[in-house]
């Protein structure tokens, strides 16, 4: 299995991409996901969601979990 | 309830539609708290053109649906309705609507303020805006 | 702007009219903070048939318009506007808005909820309500 | 000249009048219209105006004042 990435907003931008899918060998956290799949240092304040749920970069990450990277929300 | 809508927002109606089809709680509610946000056409001083309006639409409906569970259960409110615009947008469009029904106005109030707080602080929505200068995407703002 | 209606108020038509009657506030405001009280037929434990609302006429509209020029000079708003009912009423019927507009979201809640507050304990508006056992004038209530 | 005295809700109730006209003379204070007019003892938490306007019980009042008498307000 593999573990779906994914981009919003200026950080989707930056990548030039909104969506990305890594192998899970080796990935633990969800700074692990954002450097092997972005390949870049990581952003400061970066937020991110697992399996759509906000998670901090030290959440553990498991196969087939969707990983999504953000700056911090501007809604409402 | 929460939606989230493509269309155009018109908070007003969306308030009277949802009192409709809740006739269950007329004369129930004695206080209705409401907060509308609306694009401005001033930014930081800076004439904004336009915007677009990004979410994350796997986690939206779910962010938002927690929000409001929260808020049902830590004031004693009859209902929360929260509708939140995406998509391109004008000056003056209507972004976002948060209403609740209570039986009195402090948690009618409380509720409100809170939930349009979370909302602003946890739902996964991006603001980029469109100036003479090009286009921004915003940082979260003035209360 | 103040009004007292001896006729039924729909709050959400009342905010559509006044926002139509000032386009030159249209992309000014960021936030509109709502109000709205309306009867409820139950009171204290107790079904609650009608209710009159008594007020003092000369009065009322100097008051209110008072509660209002604090508000626009304490916070800093684009728009403060009050309808109040009086007159017969039945539950369920709308019988306070408060409506204010702001750039931003906490001058908009703190006038609105100040607003509400003042004209609760200021603004000669009296309820009497009618009950199964009669008919009783209100003890100034829960907030 | 006079004094106009006027009754709102419980109190206009419990005295069987709206209205009344009173002499000024003799009298200073809105305690002094309540005596003078209602001929009853002060209610308690008893709220009065002069000219439309909040004013306590030992506020001063003049010939030509409209003054009001009005149990706690509960509207909104």
């Amino acid at each position: 299995m593999s573990i779906t990435v994914r981009y919003f907003a200026s950080v989707r931008e930056s990548l030039g991409r909104g969506e990305d899918r890594i192998a899970a060998a080796g990935v633990a956290t969800v700074a692990d996901v954002w450097r092997r799949a972005a390949a870049t240092p990581l952003p400061p304040r970066l937020l991110a969601a697992i399996n759509q749920q906000h998670a901090g970069l030290d959440a553990t990450v498991h196969d087939g979990d969707e990983v999504a990277f953000f700056p911090p929300v501007t809604g409402g | 309830m929460i939606r989230v809508s493509e269309q155009p927002l018109d908070p007003w109606r969306e308030i009277v539609v949802h009192q409709d089809a809740h006739p269950e709680l007329a004369g129930r509610y004695g206080a209705t708290a409401v907060f509308v946000g609306t694009m401005r056409n001033l930014n930081e001083g800076v004439a904004v053109e336009a915007m677009t309006l990004e979410h994350y639409p796997a986690m939206t409906g779910r962010e938002l649906e927690r929000i409001c569970d929260e808020a049902m259960r830590r004031w004693d409110l009859f209902d929360a309705l929260v509708v939140h615009r995406v998509g391109p947008l004008q000056p003056d469009d209507p972004i976002v609507l948060v209403a609740v029904w209570s039986a009195h106005r402090d948690a009618a109030f409380a509720a409100c303020r809170h939930l349009i707080d979370e909302l602003k602080t946890r739902a996964p929505f991006w603001k980029k805006e469109r100036t003479s200068g090009g286009e921004r995407w915003l940082e979260p703002g003035k209360k």
